[in-house]
């Protein structure tokens, strides 16, 4: 395997943590507000990180391509998505927690 | 190298399962919602795993596909179920909608 | 490794049964909406492990895209009372026989599977041999538009018939702006946009030869409609009479049935392409059932006719 | 080079009603004009081929030139072409009467969605392969659940039941059309004919297609979604749904249980068909019997005479006059479907011009135009089965191979079911015979009154001439 | 792959008395896909299992998806406007 392969594997191992702290967020933290944090990590930087390492690995260039794609799209889902909820969910009168 | 994908997959399979439980318990609706959405970047990073092992070019596009329609859940979710000035269904946050 | 395959297959069987379990019996509604989204979400997971990852692409694109997005509009115009009684047995009267029978079919049948397990015969060499025949190179899209056209022709017409029966019901039940003036909606279906075109075209373009075709394409490029619709574009889509898109939704199903026709009267059979023309008649009908599939969708989408005008509303 | 006409026949039906469906569509303020033009073409066609297969045979199509298992197959016999008249003549004779009817208050779909429904059930009773059925079943419901519901607010309910009962039946169709696949690799009718064997997953997957044409055809434990259907509808559709949409599912398990299933159709078998089709005959007719609203009444008679299709199994497993029991039962399913269409669309013509169409209330002088009472007559003569109306013929050869067989049950419930009929049907006659009949006041009355009779006269033709009917139905591919 | 079968009867059979057991429209509907969902896992099964992956069952399935979405959306619209005009949610 070539340092880049290497590389891309190592990048896939770090961006997985992130789902798994986003899980241990969506179950513990106490309300919507955090709980919106803790996916958007996930998203973000897991996905993120995952996308890049396999891109590095595929040594494609389309298939690059795609996975930024993929990442990018993701991120303009989760950016709005996080932000739709959390007006929305202000003005329903969801109380933040701690207030 | 492809071992490790493959134990990814299952954790992040496993990790779903964990999940699961905040569709059960809510509170609101926003909550079970976010769960939906978390599973969904699951599956794409899953799909991305196993295209890498089996070399299927295909499951990327699937994987792409989700990327991209996953707003359209979350713009509908607001817009017309859990619409914003709907006020004190959720004021204690525990009445479901 | 090999050990870890069976252990995903039935991690994700369990998975399934309990999103399935709780998408029919979940006491609270919305709870069971959200897990029958994510079961179509995992059911692209287990088409991928059936080696059908044609079937997850539709999937995919129809489940996190139109179904979804209807399923949703429709709860939220239901009334909002938790529903505890779950799983009411109304097994009364005449619905016995159909309820068991099937039951104690299937089990027989479980109990028969172990003394003789199927042995599927498949047509999967016969498609090979005469898939050069059909002119393309992917050997779903010639069972679908060549070897089984018919199917796909009333397919089609299942989707328009889907609409003009939606329409028969009634205008569109639910609003179609945005709940909330927020600028950052608009900003996002601006910028997913030209993403949609992108991925539709692209999807049409894998179908000839890779998993893809005029279905997802259209399934994608209808919920890109879905979207601009909740962000606050006017849709082009109307209600009246005039205009060429009673055309457009039926271009679909009028290229094919002309396709279909007018070689008869060239001495082919009904259904028959010219072996010279087959392939390009073929990706003629992908684009025509692709632009229609988009429209249809959209429309079944819109639950009911729209307004002749729409209200201009503009980009918030 | 001159078209083949055995190939421009067959897809000039399927065709013609989709394309109209979309000229209907695309052109909304012609569709009525679209209509006529299409249904006339369409009957003639359907009329060629029901002449072609009496003089010239039976034969298939390859759709595509793909021979299956392959690709798709249609067949063109005695029993297809006989439904596809009879698809023609209810759909062509409801379709005009609807045009009578005038355009007031009607929805401009109203024309797609019916051709839809005709081009859906001209591919039904074409397609020989099994998915390609399935996809004909759904297409046929949507459009039906469309058209219930146009029946107003109060169709809305009858049209949801109808349409969960249909998807359930399709569903579990499919489901053994998978099972049938998994096996032998195959959807033709006729490959499979050969091939299937005693063996239990066959059984099974046999069973499961019954299950969901039980449904469908709203056979005795699961009529309960068809009497509100049916008497919610609009007439002309109540018509063309207790006279062909429902037939489509006794007709498919003609052909299946003859055909391809007929390794598998045990004598315990057929008597649980037949069991529930007595059970459905005298139970809709005690039903009919006891509705207040003309219009459930018939349509409460759809699940009685229905019923009497169901009889044929266990007549042909007796072996006994099977040919002449098999008959019988086709005949009974083209006849009844003229004599049903007729009765909805005089029930139609009477709650038009009287308003309602309470029964307690139609008795008494003056009640309504003289043809529609006319056309109800001669559709319940032919109902009740009394010589020398075509209902007759069926129900006779239906008792003479039930004698023949020396099965005294079967022979019972055939006249017990007919006696039903007479006294359900001539309740409702009873009335205006002792008043006075008035002409039909206007031109749109007497032409939808006079459709009806044309229908009516329809369900005579079997007691005149049953040479050529029963010449063109021998050449039915698995006839006993 | 007589994982995936049993699977695909399983999830047929709950779908089936979900069917008749559930009140409220919606989940009904819910029920069916499901159901159909099963029948295709059957036959892509099926598909899998055969020598040289079969093609045929993916397009059925593929044609089976798209009749379902047609009659899902059909079904829905109805529920909403039963609901709108019956005021009610739930048939026996």
């Amino acid at each position: 395997m070539s340092l880049v392969e290497w590389l891309g594997l190592l990048m896939v191992l770090f961006g997985l943590p992130f789902f798994f702290l986003g899980t241990v967020g969506l179950l513990r933290f106490p309300d919507v507000y955090t709980r919106l944090h803790a996916l958007a990590k996930g998203d973000n930087v897991g996905l993120g990180l995952v996308c890049l390492g396999l891109g590095l690995q595929s040594g494609s260039l389309a298939m690059t391509l795609k996975l930024l794609l993929i990442w990018i799209l993701m991120l303009i889902a989760s950016a709005t998505g996080v932000g739709l909820i959390a007006r929305t969910a202000l003005s329903r009168g969801v109380r933040p927690w701690g207030l | 190298m492809f071992e490790i994908y493959v134990i990814a997959s299952l954790l992040l399979m496993v990790n779903i399962l964990v999940g699961l439980a905040r569709v059960l318990k809510g509170p609101t609706a926003a909550d079970r919602m976010l769960a939906a959405e978390m599973f969904a970047t699951s599956a794409v990073v899953i799909l991305l795993l196993l295209a890498t092992v089996s070399g299927e070019e295909s499951l990327v596009d699937v994987a792409l596909v989700f990327a991209l329609l996953s707003a359209v859940t979350v713009v509908t979710f607001v817009s017309r179920f859990w619409i914003a000035g709907d006020s004190g269904k959720d004021r204690r946050a525990g009445g479901d909608s | 490794m090999d050990a870890l395959v069976p252990l995903f297959d039935a991690l994700l069987g369990a998975l399934l049964l309990w999103l399935a379990w709780q998408s029919i019996f979940a006491a609270d509604l919305f709870r069971a909406v959200v897990s029958f989204m994510i079961f179509g979400l995992l059911m692209a997971l287990a088409w991928v492990r059936l080696e059908a990852p044609d079937i997850a692409l539709a999937e995919a694109a129809i489940g996190a895209g139109v179904t979804g997005a209807l399923l949703l509009s429709a709860l939220g115009r239901l009334p909002r009372e938790r529903y505890a009684e779950a799983a009411q047995h109304i097994l009364s009267h005449s619905y016995w026989l159909l309820f068991w029978a099937p039951v104690v079919l299937l089990a027989w049948f479980l109990w028969s599977l172990e003394a003789a397990p199927p042995s599927p015969p498949g047509l999967g060499e016969m498609v090979a041999i005469h898939q050069p025949a059909a002119g393309v190179d992917n050997p779903v899209t010639a069972v679908l538009l060549a070897f089984r056209a018919l199917d796909t022709l009333l397919e089609i017409g299942v989707l328009l018939l889907g609409s003009l029966a939606i329409w028969s019901l009634g205008p569109s039940p639910w609003s179609t702006g945005p709940a909330m003036p927020s600028p950052a909606l608009p900003a996002m279906a601006r910028a997913l946009f030209p993403a949609f075109v992108l991925v539709s075209v692209y999807l049409l373009w894998r179908g000839s030869h890779a998993p893809g075709g005029a279905f997802p394409a259209g399934a994608v490029m209808g919920a890109g409609g879905v979207l601009m619709l909740l962000a606050g574009a006017r849709p082009w889509l109307t209600g009246g009479e005039q205009g060429p898109w009673r055309w457009l939704l039926t271009l679909g199903l009028g290229t094919m049935l002309v396709v279909a026709s007018v070689t008869q009267f060239a001495g082919y059979v009904f259904f028959q392409y010219p072996s010279d023309w087959s392939g390009r008649l073929i990706t003629l009908l992908e684009l025509a059932a692709g632009l229609s599939i988009a429209l249809l969708l959209f429309a079944l989408y819109l639950g009911g006719q729209p307004p002749v005008r729409w209200r201009d509303r503009g980009w918030q | 080079m001159i078209p083949d006409l055995f190939q421009i026949g067959p897809s000039l039906l399927f065709v013609a009603p989709l394309f109209a469906a979309i000229a209907a569509f695309v052109r909304p303020r012609a569709g009525a004009g679209i209509y006529l033009v299409s249904a006339g073409l369409i009957t003639v066609a359907s009329l060629a081929l029901v002449l072609m297969v009496g003089t010239l045979g039976a034969w298939r199509m390859d759709l595509g030139g793909w021979v299956p298992p392959l690709g798709i197959g249609w067949q063109v016999d005695g029993l297809s072409v006989a439904m596809l008249l009879l698809t023609a003549l209810v759909m062509g004779g409801a379709g005009v009467y609807r045009v009578a009817e005038g355009d007031a208050g009607h929805s401009p779909l109203f024309w797609p969605l019916w051709l839809f429904l005709w081009g859906g059930l001209n591919a039904l009773f074409l397609s020989a392969d099994l998915f390609n059925l399935y996809v004909t079943l759904e297409l046929v419901s949507l459009a039906a659940v469309a058209l219930i519901a146009m029946g107003g607010r109060t169709a809305l309910v009858p049209a949801w039941r109808y349409f969960i009962a249909t998807l359930l039946g399709s569903t579990v169709f499919l489901m053994g059309v998978a099972l049938l696949y998994g096996q032998h690799g195959s959807l033709d009718m006729r490959l499979l004919q050969g091939a299937l064997g005693p063996a239990a997953i066959e059984l099974l997957a046999s069973l499961l297609i019954t299950l969901g044409l039980l449904l469908k055809g709203a056979v005795f434990p699961l009529h309960f979604w068809l009497p509100a259907a049916h008497g919610r509808a609009p007439s002309a559709v109540s018509a063309a749904l207790s006279g062909v949409v429902v037939t489509a599912a006794f007709y498919l398990m003609v052909r299946l249980w003859f055909g391809p299933f007929s390794p598998m159709l045990t004598p315990a078998l057929a008597l649980a068909l037949g069991a529930m089709g007595a059970m459905g005959i005298l139970w809709g007719g005690v039903m009919a019997l006891l509705q207040r609203r003309l219009k459930m009444l018939i349509a409460y008679s759809t699940v009685s005479q229905l019923g009497y299709v169901l009889l044929v199994f266990p007549l042909v497993a007796s072996g006994i006059l099977a040919a002449q029991a098999w008959h019988g039962a086709v005949v009974l399913i083209l006849t009844h479907g003229f004599a049903k269409a007729a009765l909805f669309l005089s029930a139609g013509v009477l709650i038009r011009s009287l308003g309602h169409d309470r029964i307690d209330r139609l008795k008494g002088p003056g009640q309504g135009p003289a043809l529609a009472w006319l056309a109800f007559a001669l559709g319940a003569v032919s109902l009740v089965g009394l010589p020398p109306s075509g209902g007759f013929m069926a129900k006779w050869w239906l008792l003479q191979s039930a004698l023949a067989a020396g099965a005294w049950h079967w022979a019972l419930v055939i006249l017990a079911g007919s006696l039903l009929t007479a006294v359900y049907l001539f309740r409702v006659l009873g009335g205006p015979t002792a008043g006075a009949m008035t002409p039909s006041s206007d031109h749109s009355t007497r032409a939808m009154g006079f459709t009806a009779l044309i229908l009516a006269l329809a369900a005579w033709i079997p007691g005149f001439v049953p040479i050529p009917l029963t010449g063109a139905l021998a050449d039915t591919w698995g006839m006993p | 792959m007589t994982f995936y079968l049993l699977l695909a009867t399983a999830l047929f059979l709950m779908a089936l008395y979900g069917v008749f057991a559930s009140r409220h429209l919606l989940r009904r509907i819910l029920a069916l896909n499901v159901m159909s969902t099963a029948v295709f896992l059957w036959l892509v099964t099926v598909a899998r299992a055969a020598p040289g992956l079969d093609p045929v069952p993916h397009a059925m399935v593929l044609t089976g998806i798209v009749v379902t979405v047609s009659t899902t959306a059909v079904a829905v619209v109805l529920v909403v406007r039963l609901r709108a005009s019956h005021r009610r949610h739930d048939l026996p």
